[in-house]
This record gives structure tokens, C-alpha cells and sequence, in this order.
């Protein structure tokens, strides 16, 4: 015979705690089981990608802060890689290690907060998550020091960075390197193996290899599912490959995975700071350019490996001042867009967690 | 006017909510408040039992003083029972024929 | 009984008592019906209070209106198109004609036999303190092989209630 | 925990004029519990009403007072009401209950802050700081803002049935401090079905719950209605059993006498009966709705639970009832397992009731800190957790326990020792038990070592996980 119980549609968001943002799912549930999964997006869209053409390709910049705004500085260094690809700007060797210390605190920055609201979306009431802030913090802290900025940072140019660090900075993130590894190992210590934690995702939201390459997903989710593909290894870009570190890859695909490849990334970044705090060069920290750059007619594409994911700029040029096309290739989009086969099936509390697993920021989702 | 409680106060409520229990059971048309009104004259019944254990002078057995309140505990048993089987029978039929109104089960088969 | 609070407490349970069981049959929603009927039995706990019935008024409240109560609701709750109200069937007038006879003659019976009932002193004597163990020890002692039923009872109808109501093709 | 701290390091900088006051306020504190013991060791207060360590003697006393007094006084009034000890009953009554609202008002008021500044502290921040001084007012200023916001009704809602879960909640809330021990004397109602009296008002507030959320229309609230329904009916059992468990090793139901007992014996039962202690901790944190089996108001799945649609001061009580919930449970853990008043002849010197709120207070902690640690279970694994594991093992621990408690009576005389064997033999059953039951269910971590990122330096496609697939 039938069910007992009729299907029902279940708005969770536009505003709601686990939705990370303005964006909705229309869940379709029988009791608590999920039968069907509508993701509306849109709620944050500004049209960047339009309003970019009408601005000099300096200008743009501060908008790419705005897209993915936990993770500013890897949106800015997609997009000036993929303005000097365009207009042929050559980055002096400082900035680039200075490009890779930023971009490497600010994926220790973000990836705290992907795990801090993955533990919270599981239930942890706050605790881990006001933890990672504590080192989130500290981050924001240099960031402010450099730039004056804390999220938006709109720190890299176009040939280099905006600013040299103050002599004050150096200190400050010798002493954070040097801390963080003890406070990765305290959130091991709290998390990892908490058989609540492993009870809830284990076996959550699972993602095979082959699905996971045929939707294009990218980033810590896609590596989480075993695949290694790391664009900083298979293309490196800045100075990565001067850099000794490993990409950690998962063999579950699920979402305790993606947590553990998270942690695991935030060690290995701490490497590379270190590393390039090391070795970084005299020189200058920024080429030159005209104000008013007008590359020559062409297109170009540049990635990089973001926080979220393959981070990517396209931008076209018709010889003007300002883009003739801009897009942004959002990881977020694209790997939200396999929830539906990872949580249909599944209860609420699980769709809940894979959707805490993806680490989306619905900023870069709507753009 | 003497304002103390006896057993007949008690029986007579006993006798009330029984009433009342009958007529639900027999009036309503939905199973669950059928089941309702058995509840309410088990209830009494119990009511009942336990009053006459307190009161009953010629109930009153050397070697079982508290016969009333064992026989009530059988009856809280038999209810507990009584009313999972029937719940459970109520959502069964529910399940076949999409209702639960005792005046539109009247079929022998499905 | 004629202390004061046995009086008071009397008169006013008895009240909340019949007053709700007749809610029962008087509201046109089956959940309010419920909570009269929650009502009706935690007032009937209360009468078994006066009794001197601890450990049943206990056990009252803690079966019918802790547990049937919720089972009642989860019943209405799991029949979901099922009409929700407390309709009367075609019996209603005679089912309250064959209540009200019920509840008259039991009350006439009450009131006119001359029961054999204990009064003042030696029904103060009987105020019982300690219920608990004395119907404990009855039970594992002279209704032992009568417990052992209730017992069996119960374990039958826990199983046939699962076996009722489980879907096919559920493990 | 050290780590959490650390930011916010307490440095001490004393002045010498702080210095002094703190040496004189000491010396004070010392003087004071001298002749406190001096009191006390002089035998002065026994059986006294004025004896500050069982505040119950006073009452008694009270009580007895009035009995005379009205009994030769025969009088309209008394004649009237037709019997002369009702006066004593009207003030003991009034008394008590006075009490209990008293403590338990206050202890809303308090326990909101600190639960909140403990969970401040556990989470790297300070916590509320601002109205008045510590933060101290920061309830009253809640409650105040609560009073005052609007009461918003949802369309489609059940009026009568939306208004009156939160006064229903409330009554079990205050009933359930009635038989709590708290000193010899100090027992509001010590019926002797106390436990079963516990068990009967814990079950009432489900169907008040189930009303919220019914009567709210609302998806959010109906799911985490039906949510706590399924799991307070789950959790009643073991809940039950434990209790139960109790009772047969203490051989009473009163719990007076079962702190009584654990007095008598100088011993606490959560020595003798670990195993129940935790089937009692859990089955509570899951009645009483916190972490980690706080699913009923998952706040990151189902919003609020079944309270999402209930505003203001309504929401104030859900959520003071739940706070109050949890210092009863507190408080039925102290006596129960933690030897209530008794504190191996300490409770001669000290107000019995000071040592039973230090141990409410102690179980209290651990719950925030349970709160401020633990993510949560989900819906299903919360009842496999009870039907297919706590309940089985509380079965077969109250059958031993029930052995156990048949050869307690023959060897009464040997207490110590017979009991320190039923500590190691609960003991090793817990260890035993829980473990074997574990694998027996299937559980074994050991068996399948968890799979830790590995870290490469290649990288590729499919290709690439197939080879690693096979290298590993």
C-alpha cells in the first residue's frame, strides 16, 4: 500500500541559519526524508560581470572583492592574472611571493570559516566556529596592517601589489605561522574522530570521482572525492612552483572528507608561507602600468586555485579602456550544482551538512 | 447537611463519566474518538475500583488489603494494550480505504 | 473523609473531570477532543489523589495521559485525510439517550444502596501511607500468575501493533 | 579547555591596598567558620528551629505551633472548615511553594547568565558584559525587551492551542521540583512514589510540545514537534529504567530515602551504578533538548523546532522552561547519584542544602559544557541509539543490579565490602558491556582505520585516482 504520509514543500531560506546567506532550497520531503531539491538563487545577484564593462580594468578590482568576499584576495589575483595575461604585464618576482603569502592566509582564512560553519551546520553550537574565528581574526588583522582593509581588501594590482607590507607585518605573521600548526592540532584534537562529527558526516553527501569531474567540480570538494587536481601543481601560476607542499586527497568523497582535506589544506598553506617568507626577494612590488590600460584586442583566461575552488577570469578586449566582456568562472556555482543528486534520498540534517560540506558564499554564487 | 465525601459521591461520578464514555463511544463517528470513549469507561471503571478499596468495609480481606489498587493496575495494562492494537488498527484501515469513519467501513472485504 | 482539602479537592476534580469528559463529546475538533481527554484524566488522577491511591494516580497519569494521550494524537496525526473533526454518527442520540440511562441508574444505584462503607475513624485508620510496596507485594505475591498475563499481554500487543501498521518491504 | 582561555588570560595585578582588604576579608571568613564550628560542635542547634543547616526543622516546628494553637481553639472559622490542622497545612504549603517559585525564578535569572558567560568562556569570548555589573542584569534586560515585543499570531494557526503550551510546559517545570531533597527536613512532597512521580510529570510536557508545533502552521515547527515527541517517547524508557534501577539497589522510590541511603551507606550510587548514570545523563540531555541531542530545535536544520513560531514573552517561557528543565535534571542527578545532601558527614558542619546546590551547580556545568563541546546526532541515529543500545543495556543492567541488590539485604552486615565488590563488578560490567554491545551492533572503529587525506604531489583525472586507488 501507499505511504502514510503526503509529500510536502519545505522552503529552507531565503532566510534561514544554514543557508549561508541569501539563497533558498525548495525541498520537496516526505517526513523527513528529501525527495526532491530546487535550488533558487539570484537573491544577491548585482550584475558585476555587466557593470565591469564599463569600467577601466583598474577599476574592476574592488568588485572582484565583492564576489567572493571571504576569500577577496584570491579574487583579485584571478583577475590582474588575467589582466596582465591580456595586457602583457610582467610581475615583478617579489610581488608574485608576496601574491602567494596573500593568497595563502587567505585561504587559512577561509578555510576556517568552511569548517567552523560546517561543524555549526552539524550542530556544534558555535564553539569550533568561534575557534577558527579567533585565527580568521588574526589574519584580517595583516590584512588590515598591509592594506587597511579587513575583508575587502583590493589589494592586488595590476603588475604587482598595492602596497609593501609595514616592517610591523613581518613579526605578526612569523608569529601566526608559528602558532597556527598548534591551533589546527587543537581543532584535530576537538573534531577529528568525534564520533558525533564521524556518526553525522561519514558516508554523507558522498561524491564519486567520475561525478565530480563530469560536473566540473573543483577545489577541496573535488579532491575530497579522490581526485588530485590542484591548479596550483598542474599549472603552477605566481611562484608556486617554487614551493615544496603536497594536495591532500580524500578517499570517501564525503563530507567528513571535505572537513579533513579543509584542515589538511590549511597545514599545508601554513607550508607555503613559511617557505615563501623564507625565500622572498628583494625588488620592487609592483610594475608600472598606465592608469588607463588599453590592451590590445584579445582574450584571455586566467586561473587560479581559489579557496573554493578553480577560481577563473575571462576577460575580452576590444582595445579600450574598459573590458569588452568579463566573466567570472564561480566555484561556488558550479559546485553547488551537484547537491541535488548528493542529498536527494537523504534526510534533512544531512542535505544540511553536505550543503555546509560545499562551502558556498552565495556573494560569488549571484556574483 | 453533612459535607463529607463518601463512596457514594465517588460512585456517582464513576457513573457520570461512564455515561459519558457510552456515548461517546457510540455517538461518534470518527475510530479514535470511539476509542476515546473506552478510555473514559475504563477510567470510571477504575474509578470505581479504587473507591470501593478505599471505602469497602465488607471488601476489606486480612491478606490483601489493596486488592482494588491491583485490580487497576491490570486495567491501566489492559488499556495501554487496548489502545496501541486499536490505534494501530485504525491507521491499517486508514491506510486501505483513506478514512477512518466507522459509518463508511462497513464492508466485510476490500 | 471529612477534612477540608478532601472536600474542596473532591468537588473540584469531580467537576474538571465529567466537565471535560463531556468536552469530549461536545467539541467539533478531534485534537481539542484530545486535550479534553487529557483533562478528563489527569482530573481522574487527582480523584485517585484522594483516594489515597498515590502510586495509581501516578501510574494514571503517567499511561493514559503521558502515553495514550500521545498515541491519540500521533494516530490523528498519521491519518492526515481523514476528516479532523469530532463528527456525531447516526447513533448520537440514541448512543446519549443509552449514556445518560447508564449514568443515571449508576447513579441512582450509588445514592440509594446503603453501601457497606467504613466512616470517620476507622477510614482515617485506612489512609494508606505506603501504597506502593503493599500493591507491589500483591502483585509479585498473590497476582503473580494474573501479572505474568498482563505481562504476555502487553509483549502480544506491542508486536501485533508493529505488525499492523509496518509497510510492506520495511525491514 | 586551557587553550580556549588563553586569549583572554586572567592577569592578576593586586595592589597592596587590595592586598590588605583581601587578607582582613579572609581572616573574617575564617573568624566567621570558627564560631560557626563552635555553634555547632556545642550542640546548641540540634533539633532547633533555628538550625541553619536543615531549614525543614523550622518548618516542622512552624507547623507543629500552629497545630496546637488551633486545636484548642475551637472558633467559627474552624468550625466551618471542620477540622483543626488545616491551618498548618495552608502555611507549609504557602511556605514551600513560596520557596520553590522563589528559587526557581531566581535560579532563571541567574543560570541564563551564566550559562551564557560559561559558554562565553568556552567559546574564546566574554560573554554578556554590559547591563549592569558583570553582565549580571543582562536577564532582566532580556526578559524586559521580551515582555514588551508584540505576540505575532501565523495565519491559519489553532488560537486556543497556540496559546497554551507555553503555560502548559511551565506547570511541569515547577512540579517537578516538588519531591527534590533538600536537606533531611527540606522536602517540599516526599511522597515515597517520588521517582515514579518524576517519570509521570516528565511525560506531561510532551503533548504540550506536540500542541506548539501542531497549532504553529508551520512545516519547521511540526517537524521539530513530531521530532521531540518521537524522541521524549524513546527516551522515556531508558529514562524509566534507570530510575528504576536506582530504586531497586536503594530498595524505596521516596528520594529522601534514597539519598538517605547513600548517606547511611557513605557512599555515592554513581560509584555503584555508572552504567545508569550515563543511561540517566543521556536519556536527559535528550528529554531536556540540549547538545548534543538537541534536534528538536536544531537551529541549523529545523530554525527553532517547535517554538519557530512563537514571539516575545511567549518564547520567553519555552525558553526559561527548558533552562529550568535542565537544573532539575541537575538536581535529580545530585540526589540520585551524587549523594543529594550528603556529603560523607560534612553536611554536620555545612547547610545540607549549600552541599546539594554545590552538586546542582556541578551537574549544571558539565550540561553547558556538554553544550559548548558537542555537535549533534541525527533523528535516526538518536532512537537506534536508544532502542538498539541504551535500552537493552539498562535491561540487563537493572536485572543485575536486581541480583545484586537480593544479596545486599542477606549481607547487609558487611557493607563495605560488598559494596565495593558491587562497585568493580558494576564497573567491569559497564567497561564490558558497553563495548561488547558496541561490536555486537557492529561498531568497531578498530576494525576499519579511518581514512586520512593523503597527501600527493601528482596530479591528474581519472587516471590518477585509479592509480592511487591501486597503490594504496
Amino acid at each position: 500500500m501507499t505511504t502514510a504520509s503526503d509529500p510536502y514543500v519545505l522552503n529552507i531560506g531565503p532566510q534561514h541559519p544554514s543557508t549561508h546567506g541569501v539563497f533558498r532550497l525548495r525541498v520537496v520531503m516526505d517526513g523527513e526524508h528529501l525527495q526532491d531539491v530546487d535550488m533558487v538563487v539570484g537573491y544577491l545577484h548585482r550584475s558585476m560581470e555587466k557593470l565591469a564593462e564599463e569600467r577601466t580594468y583598474a577599476q574592476n578590482i574592488p568588485f572582484t572583492d565583492r564576489t567572493d568576499y571571504l576569500a577577496a584576495m584570491s579574487n583579485n589575483l584571478g583577475y590582474c592574472l588575467a589582466a596582465e595575461l591580456l595586457a602583457g604585464v610582467e610581475v615583478p618576482e617579489r610581488a608574485s611571493y608576496l601574491r602567494v603569502i596573500f593568497a595563502e592566509l587567505q585561504r587559512i582564512a577561509s578555510h576556517s570559516m568552511a569548517n567552523g560553519t560546517f561543524i555549526n551546520d552539524a550542530g556544534a553550537w558555535q564553539t569550533p566556529l568561534m575557534y577558527m574565528f579567533r585565527e580568521r581574526e588574526k589574519i584580517l588583522d595583516l590584512f588590515e596592517m598591509t592594506c587597511g582593509a579587513r575583508l575587502t581588501t583590493n589589494y592586488m594590482r595590476i603588475g604587482g601589489v598595492a602596497f609593501e607590507p609595514p616592517p610591523e607585518f613581518y613579526p605578526a605573521v612569523d608569529a601566526l605561522v608559528a602558532e597556527l600548526p598548534d591551533r589546527i592540532g587543537e581543532y584535530t584534537e576537538l573534531l577529528v574522530d568525534n564520533e558525533i562529527l564521524l556518526a553525522r558526516a561519514r558516508d554523507v553527501g558522498v561524491l564519486s570521482p567520475a561525478d565530480a569531474i563530469n560536473a566540473s567540480i573543483t577545489g577541496p570538494v573535488l579532491r575530497a572525492s579522490g581526485v588530485p587536481w590542484d591548479l596550483r601543481k598542474a599549472e603552477p601560476y605566481c611562484a608556486y612552483d617554487r614551493f615544496d607542499f603536497g594536495i591532500p586527497v580524500g578517499h570517501h568523497g564525503d563530507c567528513y572528507d571535505r572537513f579533513l582535506v579543509r584542515l589538511e589544506e590549511m597545514r599545508q598553506s601554513v607550508r607555503i608561507i613559511r617557505q615563501a617568507l623564507d625565500g622572498l626577494p628583494s625588488g620592487a612590488h609592483k610594475t608600472e602600468i598606465p592608469l588607463a590600460l588599453r590592451p590590445e584586442p584579445g582574450e584571455a583566461y586566467a586561473r587560479v586555485e581559489g579557496p573554493r575552488g578553480e577560481l577563473g577570469f575571462y576577460v575580452v578586449s576590444d582595445g579600450g579602456p574598459a573590458p569588452f566582456r568579463f566573466h567570472i568562472r564561480a566555484p561556488s556555482l558550479i559546485n553547488l550544482s551537484l547537491l541535488r543528486e548528493m542529498a536527494v534520498g537523504s534526510s534533512l540534517p544531512d542535505a544540511i551538512v553536505t550543503l555546509g560540506s560545499l562551502d558556498i558564499v552565495v556573494g560569488e554564487i549571484d556574483r | 447537611m453533612s459535607l463529607s465525601v463518601t463512596l457514594a459521591h465517588y460512585l456517582a461520578v464513576s457513573g457520570v463519566v461512564f455515561g459519558i464514555g457510552i456515548a461517546v463511544a457510540l455517538g461518534k463517528r470518527n475510530a479514535i474518538a470511539v476509542l476515546m470513549g473506552v478510555e473514559l469507561m475504563l477510567n470510571a471503571a477504575n474509578l470505581a475500583l479504587l473507591a470501593f478499596s478505599r471505602f469497602g468495609a465488607a471488601f476489606e480481606a486480612g491478606d490483601a488489603p489493596l486488592a482494588g489498587h491491583a485490580f487497576v493496575v491490570f486495567v491501566l495494562t489492559v488499556a495501554a494494550a487496548e489502545a496501541a492494537v486499536a490505534l494501530a488498527m485504525a491507521v491499517l484501515v486508514y491506510r486501505h480505504r483513506e478514512t477512518i469513519e466507522l459509518d463508511r467501513i462497513n464492508l466485510m472485504r476490500w | 473523609m471529612e477534612s477540608t482539602g478532601i472536600i474542596i479537592g473532591f468537588w473540584a476534580l469531580a467537576g474538571l473531570t465529567v466537565g471535560s469528559a463531556a468536552l469530549v463529546f461536545v467539541v467539533r475538533n478531534l485534537l481539542h477532543a484530545v486535550l479534553a481527554l487529557v483533562l478528563s484524566f489527569m482530573g481522574m488522577a487527582g480523584l485517585f489523589l484522594t483516594l489515597s491511591a498515590d502510586f495509581i494516580a501516578m501510574a494514571q497519569v503517567l499511561i493514559y495521559a503521558g502515553a495514550i494521550s500521545v498515541l491519540l494524537v500521533f494516530a490523528v496525526m498519521l491519518t492526515p485525510l481523514a476528516s479532523r473533526d469530532n463528527g456525531n454518527s447516526l447513533f448520537a442520540l440514541p448512543g446519549l439517550a443509552i449514556g445518560g440511562a447508564f449514568a443515571l441508574l449508576l447513579m441512582f444505584l450509588a445514592v440509594d444502596v446503603d453501601w457497606p462503607e467504613l466512616r470517620d475513624a476507622a477510614l482515617a485508620d485506612r489512609a494508606f501511607a505506603d501504597t506502593i510496596e503493599a500493591v507491589g507485594r500483591s502483585l509479585v505475591d498473590r497476582y503473580a500468575f494474573a501479572f505474568q498475563v498482563a505481562s504476555a499481554l502487553l509483549l502480544v500487543a506491542l508486536i501485533g501493533a508493529i505488525a499492523l501498521v509496518r509497510e510492506d518491504g520495511a525491514p | 579547555m586551557s587553550a580556549a582561555l588563553d586569549p583572554i588570560r586572567l592577569r592578576a595585578r593586586l595592589a597592596p591596598r587590595t592586598l590588605a582588604r583581601g587578607v582582613i576579608a579572609f581572616a573574617a571568613f575564617v573568624a566567621l567558620n570558627v564560631a560557626i564550628a563552635a555553634l555547632v560542635v556545642s550542640g546548641a542547634l540540634d533539633g532547633e528551629w533555628y538550625d541553619f543547616r536543615d531549614l525543614g526543622l523550622g518548618v516542622q516546628q512552624l507547623r507543629e505551633w500552629l497545630d496546637e494553637q488551633t486545636a484548642d481553639q475551637p472558633g467559627w472559622l474552624t468550625d466551618i472548615l471542620r477540622s483543626t490542622t488545616w491551618l498548618s497545612y495552608l502555611v507549609t504549603a504557602l511556605l514551600g511553594a513560596t520557596g520553590i517559585l522563589s528559587f526557581v525564578g531566581g535560579v532563571l535569572l541567574v543560570l541564563i547568565w551564566v550559562e551564557r558567560r560559561l559558554i562565553g568562556r568556552i567559546q574564546v569570548r566574554r560573554g554578556p558584559n554590559r547591563v549592569g555589573p558583570f553582565g549580571l542584569l543582562q536577564p532582566v534586560a532580556d526578559a524586559i525587551k521580551l515582555i514588551q515585543k508584540e505576540t505575532l499570531i501565523p495565519v491559519g494557526a489553532d488560537r486556543v492551542m497556540f496559546f497554551l503550551p507555553p503555560v502548559l510546559v511551565f506547570i511541569p517545570g515547577l512540579l517537578v521540583w516538588a519531591p527534590v531533597p533538600w536537606a533531611p527536613h527540606m522536602t517540599y512532597v516526599d511522597t515515597n512514589v517520588g521517582v515514579l512521580y518524576l517519570v509521570a510529570i516528565g511525560s506531561l510536557a510532551t503533548l504540550a510540545i506536540f500542541m506548539a508545533g501542531w497549532s504553529s502552521n508551520n512545516h519547521y515547527a511540526l517537524l521539530g514537534a513530531m521530532r521531540t515527541v518521537a524522541m521524549m517517547i524513546s527516551y522515556e524508557i531508558p529514562l524509566a529504567l534507570s530510575l528504576l534501577t536506582v530504586v531497586v539497589l536503594t530498595g524505596s522510590a521516596q528520594l529522601s530515602a534514597i539519598v538517605e541511603w547513600q548517606s547511611v551507606h557513605n557512599v555515592w550510587i554513581v560509584v555503584l551504578l555508572p552504567l545508569t548514570l550515563f543511561t540517566f545523563f543521556f536519556a536527559s540531555t535528550a528529554e531536556l533538548n540540549r547538545t548534543p541531542n538537541d534536534i528538536a530545535e536544531a537551529e541549523s536544520e529545523i530554525v527553532a523546532g517547535f517554538h519557530t513560531e512563537y514571539s516575545g514573552m511567549k518564547f520567553g517561557l519555552f525558553y526559561a522552561v527548558e533552562l529550568g528543565n535542565a537544573v532539575a535534571v541537575s538536581a535529580l542527578t545530585a540526589a540520585l547519584f551524587l549523594g543529594g545532601w550528603s556529603m560523607f558527614g560534612l553536611q554536620e558542619w555545612v547547610p545540607a542544602y549549600l552541599l546539594f546546590a554545590t552538586k546542582v551547580a556541578a551537574v549544571y556545568f558539565v550540561l553547558v559544557w556538554l553544550r559548548g563541546t558537542l555537535p549533534r546526532f541525527r533523528l535516526d541515529q538518536l532512537m537506534a541509539f536508544a532502542w538498539k543500545y541504551l535500552i537493552p543495556l539498562a535491561l540487563l543492567n537493572l536485572g543485575v543490579v536486581a541480583i545484586e541488590a537480593a544479596l545486599f539485604r542477606r549481607w547487609e552486615g558487611e557493607g563495605v565490602v560488598v559494596l565495593g565488590g558491587f562497585a568493580l563488578a558494576n564497573g567491569l560490567l559497564t567497561v564490558v558491556a558497553v563495548r561488547g554491545w558496541a561490536r555486537f551492533l557492529g561498531y568497531a572503529p578498530e576494525r576499519e582505520p579511518l581514512l586520512r587525506p593523503t597527501l600527493t604531489t601528482g596530479v591528474g583525472g581519472l587516471r590518477a585516482v585509479d592509480r592511487m586507488r591501486t597503490t594504496r
